[in-house]
């Protein structure tokens, strides 16, 4: 198979710390593949170094054989990759619908005077993406609730929005940032099941960053390890199940810092 | 209770029809541009459009109080005329603002009032544009005491039913200029304006004239209404130094730029000269000792002994500002025009016509008011512009120009 | 190598470059100005040393409501509109205590103590409204939209101005002169008026004292952690209503005293003398950096300097008539410019990308 | 016995704080300016402000224990804090002779205690205004121990009449003035005028709430061809609408239309304001500068004065209004696009301010007219006919609202519309969804000034002349403040907010010194009682509906 998304060396700092320090990592169109590591190992950084949130320092992004490291976030997505974030971000004033239908823009080419004058491009365009907003709610499982503000939306309701409008510009690449946290075990499968239909149907490439084990092990065909902004290992989910770098790393400090952040919080 | 609502119509229609056919009288108006009636018992309306809220609102207060001293004494002069129909003289107050727009606002607000007859103002001339064309618009005269702008009674730009008893900016400017030229000997000039068109009027005539007698505009400089820090401009000023500091403008900046100077080395020896808009009590309470030997010019007749005691008798207050007397001789003069003009009912009903009334304030001569002898040109010029220059001493506004 | 132009232009903002040059050619005509003053040689070196000395005293002025203003960002993210008005209330209320003691003569027989009477008076006057503006005005209206508070900031200045316009009239009031602050004195050389040097003096010690109360109280402390993340330090124990009334307490009484050192300076007081220092104040705290407490300082002091020596140095030097009418153009040409170079202002935080 | 005591005990807090807000309003001189405007025969606004000031707070703290207390009790307690409320107020007259009040608060003078002592003298009188208060807490709370129906509608019914009375002198101003002369005094209303409002009004809530609720019955059935009963009476409803807004000032006469005019102005800078604030949430506090742009542009190119440069007619120099304000809404947007929030409000602020401040400089004087303005700016023709006198311009302006909103309208429905909105929510997740900031942000900026341009340039032609004075920061706060009032984002509530901010405020001109005290405070107690606003956006239902726009 051939790869959607190499990126080679890539290093980010911030002033003195390293975030991500010469990543390697390679996705096959098609596949799924996963991030995993302890917290603040630095994969939401080379998350929004391939979103182009930040430029990377060091290295090279190659998305669909061009380079991206660099471009500003609405141009990598009008280049087909498209994410949903670790604490949900929606246009929680917008309703379900207008949401995805912002999702939509890229693909949209109306201008402010067709606007104005209801040109016969806007009238197609805009009915395009209702179609297409409409039938997205549906895939997500959100039927009926599309004139629902945002905020007002139930947790997983709010998670599964923020898929729809990230696939509603029609992406080659889905980068899904924790699409679990805080879900129950039921949902949790649920939205297991939700990733692979997407795959399956859609034919998305996807990467996923996720803290639960059992998720990434479930889902993945490929798994990258970070610890401290390194890759500590690459490969098949049962290979990083064996690997004693991430048991090490994972589990003898994982432990740890698991007790830090809860009392951090309290 | 559609059908209740009918029935409320349809009482208030059938009162209104019978009160107006009630109203009907012998009398039959024949002025192209329509009558002013007032019934028995009924007040004789007059509006006054003036700047009652904002910075200078004192102007506004001043003039008014010359308004409704001038209705006070009209009515006790002339009981026997207005007892006949029950009549009173009822003064209607608009905030005409100092802006266009509010000078807009109350003129549209006093247009709509059929009842009115004439309004006095506006205070300040931006007010005063819009205001002059509408109420002309309605053919009712409008007076103004301290409009000084040129362009109102210009030719070509003059509104119809206009007149002013303020003198005109160009009248001030000169004075001040003679004065500083020939009297104080000065051979340099420098002007500070705020920004208002008064005030930058005021001080570019005074500039121009000055030139022309033969001194020297050295420095035209300008602050805003609120600045508060006049050292760094006047240290700028202080660089040139001029003979005679002019700002003609208000008194919160005039103060701070009186007392400021005191404290800017280079100014020691610059004679400080102001104009009407600083001649007021609350001037000399917030400039304290730094206004003393200052010079203020102004309309001649800014204290007249007996208005003031009838003003602190019914204020309260010494008037705050100069052109209350403006004021009352602008109201004088509109009510002994109405009353020239208006034809009384044997019922005691008053018919004022309109253009008559117009045409009566225009041809106003020799008419003695408190600010001297009144004559209106074509243009709507009545003033008598004499203007005095006054001398602070020990806090109080003394003149000391033109030698009588 | 068309590639290589391809990826580079890929990569150029143009809004970066639009923004800079704008902010270049801004400086490009200032230096213009100020080389052209230089060559008119208008002024004396005295005179240059002077208008520095007036900017300085403006500006602690100045900074002292920046303070409230910063203190109240900090914590609430909200613009206090009315904290200019705040500042009018303390100065506008010393007076007439200022008035009563001058007219038994204690003002100048004991100045000292008079001072300190009449800024205690200032501050407690202060401190009031700002409370009652918080309790009924801002409070109510926390979880409420952003521009919501920001409306009703603009509703209480109008209201605070045109209440005390109504209580003390909309006269100008003057307050007596302090016989031991007038004139002139020297200092380091430089001529400076005595009263430019007691606010000088003051507002720096003042803005010490509240940094050191800031940093190293405990109360100072509570306050940092609202400031950071009011849920966080709620769950540590921190009372957040009453870290937030303390910092309205805080913010007023400075802007009390300051109040007062304006009077002392510019003599007059009226009911619309909060307007524009407190809109200037806001400026300056966002020239330093809004939320920084030595930002609003520097902020201050900056801006106040700028609008006394800009229109001699850089407009005259241009050749425009009137120059000091422009001075308030300075003033914001200086925050455009600052925020192009340094979008969160001097010494505000670099808003970190990882808060992305 | 503990209730017991706390009701006493907050009784009497309620008392003081009664007395605060009326020794507050009178120390602000509100009831002795009031005293002289009567409102209904010879009861002033003055007496009405301080009965009001005590009234509310009673009236607030028995509504709350109404349920709890007897209605013997009820009394007593109203008496207490309507003779407390009274009291404090009586405390300055007694205390008079000893206190020398009018150094510090210029409205304490002798003219205010003989109007709170009703002339008797301070013990006499005192005594004469605590019974007063006493007895108007007594009143109220029989009110409020009234059934529910009754007080509601004796209180809603008391304040209209009081706001008829106010506005009373308005009626006369119009064309059908004349119908309601029976009903007025030389001042406010006549005795029998408010009996009148007083009766339609708790007539009017007897009927509405004993009329059968049949119709919402009817809106639901539907028929089962072409149009429903809802939407014919939609249409019916539109119809009557157009009706009455196109004969409007043919009925409120010219004063009254300049007023309306005032608001549509304000309406079309809001449609405007609310595409930068309301949709893309960039908060922009120097507004004006495009008002002053667009006005400038219009004075430039069409007076006949010495400054006027073309001499064209208004529809010429309409287009290049807009034009010159979009071009420089673009210009000044450009610097603040990396900025966010309230770094963005003080910003524009200085532009604005520093727009002003040029127009009034001795700098540009040659061109523009400095502090003399432009003058002479003509009225625009129409085919052979001058728009005028306030009525033709309020047509001018309706169209002028109309192409405003229709824009405003139709972009909001698009894709530019979504991406200002997204923006608006979260710029970072915008962006990430393809959305060009850029574009976005600097579209919103020229729309927003566009609008402002055109009512600047309808301003110009209004007024006839323009002063830089009339472009102050006071218009920004203004169109900010009422675009939220009306709630944000949302284009009738735009227009409401016009008509509370601008409309009222200028029925309230003769109160001149205290219009912008009562300003103030309504804006507070608004936002209080509305934080949303009072017509917040409504929530576009489309995920049923076929259609797309019209």
């Amino acid at each position: 198979m051939e790869p959607i998304l190499i990126a080679k060396g890539v290093t980010k700092r911030f002033g003195g710390l390293v975030a991500v320090n010469n990543l390697d990592f390679t996705i096959e169109r098609g596949s799924i593949a996963s991030v995993i590591g302890p917290n603040g190992a630095g994969k939401t950084t080379f998350f929004n170094c391939i979103t182009g949130f930040y430029t990377p320092e060091e290295g090279k992004i190659i998305f669909d054989g061009r380079e991206i490291q660099g471009l500003t976030p609405d141009r990598v997505t009008r280049m087909g990759i498209a994410r949903t974030y670790q604490n949900i971000r929606l246009f929680s004033n917008m309703t379900a619908l207008e949401n995805i239908m912002v999702g939509r823009h890229p693909l949209m080419h109306h201008q402010w005077w067709d606007a104005i004058l209801h040109t016969r491009r806007y009238k197609r365009e805009e009915q395009e993406a209702l179609e297409a907003a409409r039938r997205l709610l549906n895939f997500v499982g959100l039927q009926g609730l599309g004139d629902q503000l945002a905020r007002n939306l139930p947790y997983g309701a709010q998670r599964r929005l923020e898929i729809a409008r990230a696939l509603a510009s029609e992406p080659k690449l889905l980068l899904l940032d924790e699409p679990t946290a805080g879900m129950n075990p039921q949902e949790t499968s649920e939205m297991i099941r939700f990733i692979r239909h997407l795959r399956d149907e859609l034919g998305l490439s996807i990467l996923l960053i996720e803290h639960d084990m059992k998720v990434v092990m479930t889902i993945s065909e490929k798994i990258a390890v970070m610890d401290f902004g390194k890759k500590i290992a690459e490969g098949k989910p049962e290979e990083i199940q064996r690997n004693p770098r991430v048991i090490e790393a994972y589990l003898g400090r994982g432990a740890a810092s698991g007790i830090k952040s809860a009392t951090a919080t309290a | 209770m559609k059908k209740r609502w009918f029935i409320l119509i349809a009482v208030v229609l059938l009162v209104a029809v019978v009160l107006a056919a009630c109203g009907k009288s012998s009398y039959k108006c024949e002025d192209p541009y329509g009558c002013v009636n007032v019934a028995p018992g009924q007040p004789i309306k007059i509006g006054a459009a003036l700047v009652l809220s904002g910075p200078n609102e004192s102007l506004g207060v001043d003039s008014l109080g010359g308004v409704e001293i001038a209705v006070d004494d009209f009515t006790a002069a002339n009981k026997d005329w207005l007892a006949k129909g029950k009549h009173s003289i009822q003064v209607v107050k608009e905030d005409s603002q100092c802006s266009a727009e509010g000078g807009q606002t109350a003129a549209q607000k006093l247009a709509a009032d059929k009842s009115i007859v004439g309004v006095i103002g506006t205070n300040c001339s931006s007010a005063g544009e819009p205001a002059s064309k509408i109420l002309s618009d309605a053919h009712i005269p409008l007076i103004s005491p301290s409009n000084t702008a040129p362009s109102l009674t210009a030719p070509k730009t003059h509104a119809e039913c206009y007149l002013r008893t303020a003198h005109n900016d160009k009248v001030q400017g000169k004075a001040v200029a003679e004065f500083a030229y020939k009297v104080l000997g000065a051979k340099t000039m420098a002007t500070i304006h705020d920004g208002s068109p008064y005030a930058e009027q005021l001080q570019q005539v005074a500039c121009d004239v000055f030139k022309q007698l033969g001194g020297k505009c050295v420095a035209q400089e300008a602050i805003n209404v609120g600045d508060t820090d006049m050292r760094p401009v006047l240290t700028k000023i202080a660089a040139s130094k001029p003979d005679v500091l002019y700002y003609p403008i208000f008194i919160q900046e005039g103060a701070l730029i009186t007392q400021q100077a005191k404290e800017v080395p280079g100014l020691e020896n610059t004679v400080l000269m102001g104009s009407d808009g600083m001649i007021s009590p609350d001037f000399i309470k917030a400039a304290g000792k730094a206004a003393e030997g200052m010079y203020l010019s102004g309309p001649a007749a800014v204290n007249n002994e007996e208005f003031n005691k009838k003003y602190e008798a019914k204020y309260g207050q010494e008037p705050p500002s100069a052109f209350h007397l403006h004021a009352y001789d602008a109201a004088t003069m509109l009510l002994n025009a109405i009353k020239k003009v208006a034809v009384v009912d044997k019922d005691g009903t008053i018919h004022i016509p309109r253009k008559a009334l117009c045409q009566a304030l225009f041809s106003t001569k020799n008419f003695k008011g408190l600010t001297g002898t009144l004559t209106c040109n074509q243009y709507g010029d009545c003033a008598d512009p004499k203007i005095n220059i006054n001398k602070i001493i020990n806090g109080k506004y003394v003149p000391v120009w033109p030698k009588k | 190598m068309s590639e290589k132009i391809k990826y580079f232009l890929e990569r150029i903002s143009w809004v970066d470059i639009m923004v800079w040059l704008f902010g270049l050619a801004i400086l490009v005509i200032a230096v213009i100005g100020v080389i052209g003053s230089i060559h008119n040689a208008y002024y004396t070196k005295e005179q240059w040393m002077d208008f520095v000395v007036f900017g300085i005293s403006q500006g602690g002025v100045y900074a002292l409501i920046a303070l409230g203003y910063t203190l109240v960002y900090g914590i609430l993210f909200m613009i206090n509109f009315a904290h200019g008005d705040i500042f009018m209330a303390g100065a506008f209320t010393g007076y007439f205590l200022a008035a009563k003691l001058n007219q038994y003569g204690i003002y100048n027989s004991h100045p000292i103590i008079s001072l300190l009477l009449i800024m205690l008076l200032a501050m407690v006057t202060s401190v009031v409204v700002a409370l009652i503006t918080e309790r009924v005005a801002y409070r109510p209206l926390r979880k409420a939209p952003r521009l919501v508070p920001l409306i009703t900031a603009i509703g209480a200045s109008f209201t605070i101005e045109y209440t005390f316009r109504g209580l003390y009239g909309s006269g100008v009031e003057a307050y007596p002169d302090m016989k031991i602050f007038v004139g002139k004195t020297s200092v380091l050389g430089l001529r400076i008026l005595k009263v430019h040097l007691l606010v000088i003096i003051l507002s720096i010690l003042l803005m010490a004292a509240l940094y050191a109360y800031v940093q190293y109280t405990k109360a100072g402390k509570a306050m940092r952690a609202v400031a950071e993340d009011k849920d966080v330090a709620s769950l540590m124990g921190v009372d957040v209503d009453r870290v937030i009334v303390n910092t309205f307490i805080l913010g007023a009484a400075l802007a009390g005293i300051a109040g007062v050192l304006y009077a002392l300076i510019f003599k007059q007081v009226h009911f619309f003398m909060g307007f524009i220092p407190g809109i200037k104040a806001f400026t300056a705290a966002v020239v330093g950096g809004i939320g920084n407490v030595p930002g609003a300082m520097l902020g201050g002091f900056i801006l106040g300097i700028f609008e006394a020596l800009g229109p001699g140095l850089i407009l005259e030097g241009l050749g425009i008539p009137a120059s000091y009418q422009l001075k308030d153009v300075i003033a914001f040409t200086l925050l455009v410019l600052v925020l192009i170079f340094r979008p969160t202002g001097l010494m505000g935080e670099r808003l970190s990308e990882e808060k992305v | 016995m503990d209730s017991q005591n706390t009701f006493w005990k907050s009784a009497v807090k309620n008392g003081l704080l009664a007395g605060a807000i009326g020794l507050y309003s009178t120390l602000v001189g509100l009831v002795q300016a009031f005293n002289k405007r009567a409102v209904i025969e010879q009861l002033s606004l003055g007496h009405i402000t301080l009965l009001l000031s005590w009234g509310v707070v009673a009236y607030v703290f028995l509504n709350h224990h109404r349920e709890a207390e007897s209605k013997g009790k009820l009394i007593a307690a109203g008496a207490l804090v309507g003779g407390l409320g009274a009291f404090l107020v009586a405390l300055l007259p007694m205390t008079a002779q000893w206190v020398d009040y009018h150094f510090v608060f210029v409205h304490a003078g002798p003219e205010m205690y003989s109007l709170l002592t009703f002339g008797k003298g301070p013990w006499v009188g005192s005594a004469m205004l605590v019974a007063v208060g006493a007895l108007w807490g007594v009143l109220i709370a029989l009110v409020v121990s009234l059934p529910t129906f009754w007080r509601n509608s004796v209180v809603k019914a008391f304040l209209i009449t009081i706001t008829v009375g106010l506005l009373s002198d308005l009626f006369s101003g119009m064309t059908i003035g004349w119908m309601f002369q029976p009903f007025l005094g030389v001042e406010g209303l006549n005795i029998l005028g408010a009996v009148l409002v007083f009766g339609l009004s708790i007539a009017y809530d007897y009927w509405s709430a004993h009329r059968k609720p049949k119709e919402s019955a009817e809106a639901v059935a539907t028929e089962p061809t072409g149009i429903t009963k809802a939407q014919l009476r939609r249409m019916v409803v539109g119809a009557l609408a157009l009706v009455v807004v196109a004969g409007l000032p043919l009925l409120l006469g010219s004063y009254l239309s300049h007023v309306l005019n005032m608001v549509g102005l304000y309406t079309i800078m809001g449609l405007g304001l609310n595409i930068v604030v309301g949709y893309a949430g960039l908060l922009d506090l120097g507004y004006v500068a495009f008002f002053a742009l667009g006005a400038y542009m219009m004075g430039l190119l069409t007076s006949t004065g010495p400054l006027g440069i073309a001499h064209w007619t208004f529809w010429e120099a309409v287009p290049f209004s807009i034009l010159v304000a979009m071009v420089a809404g673009i210009l000044l947007g450009v610097p603040v696009l990396r900025m966010r929030g309230d770094y963005l409000a003080i910003v524009t602020l200085g532009f604005g301010e520093i727009i002003r401040i040029l127009a009034l400089s001795n700098w540009l004087k040659p061109l523009i007219g400095g502090a003399q303005g432009i003058l002479l700016i003509p009225k625009p023709p129409l085919f052979g006919f001058k728009i005028q006198t306030p009525i033709h311009f309020y047509y001018l302006i309706l169209v002028g609202i109309g192409l405003a909103a229709f824009v405003a309208y139709r972009l909001r429905e698009s894709r530019l519309g979504r991406a200002w909105m997204a923006m608006r929510e979260d710029e970072d997740v915008a962006e990430a969804m393809g959305i060009d900031l850029v574009v976005t942000k600097l579209t919103a900026f020229a729309f927003g000034a566009s609008f402002s341009g055109l009512a600047g340039a309808i301003f110009a032609s209004y007024v006839g002349s323009i002063f830089p004075h009339s472009f102050n920061l006071l218009i920004s706060i203004n169109v900010l403040s009422l675009i939220i009032v009306g709630g944000v984002g949302s284009m009738p509530g735009v227009f409401v907010g016009s008509l509370a901010l601008v409309g009222l405020p200028e029925l309230l001109r003769e109160f001149a010194e205290y219009r912008m005290l009562i300003y103030g405070l309504s804006l507070i107690a608004m936002m209080l009682l509305k934080p949303e606003g009072f017509w917040p956006e409504p929530i576009r239902k489309r995920e049923l509906r076929e259609e797309v726009g019209d």
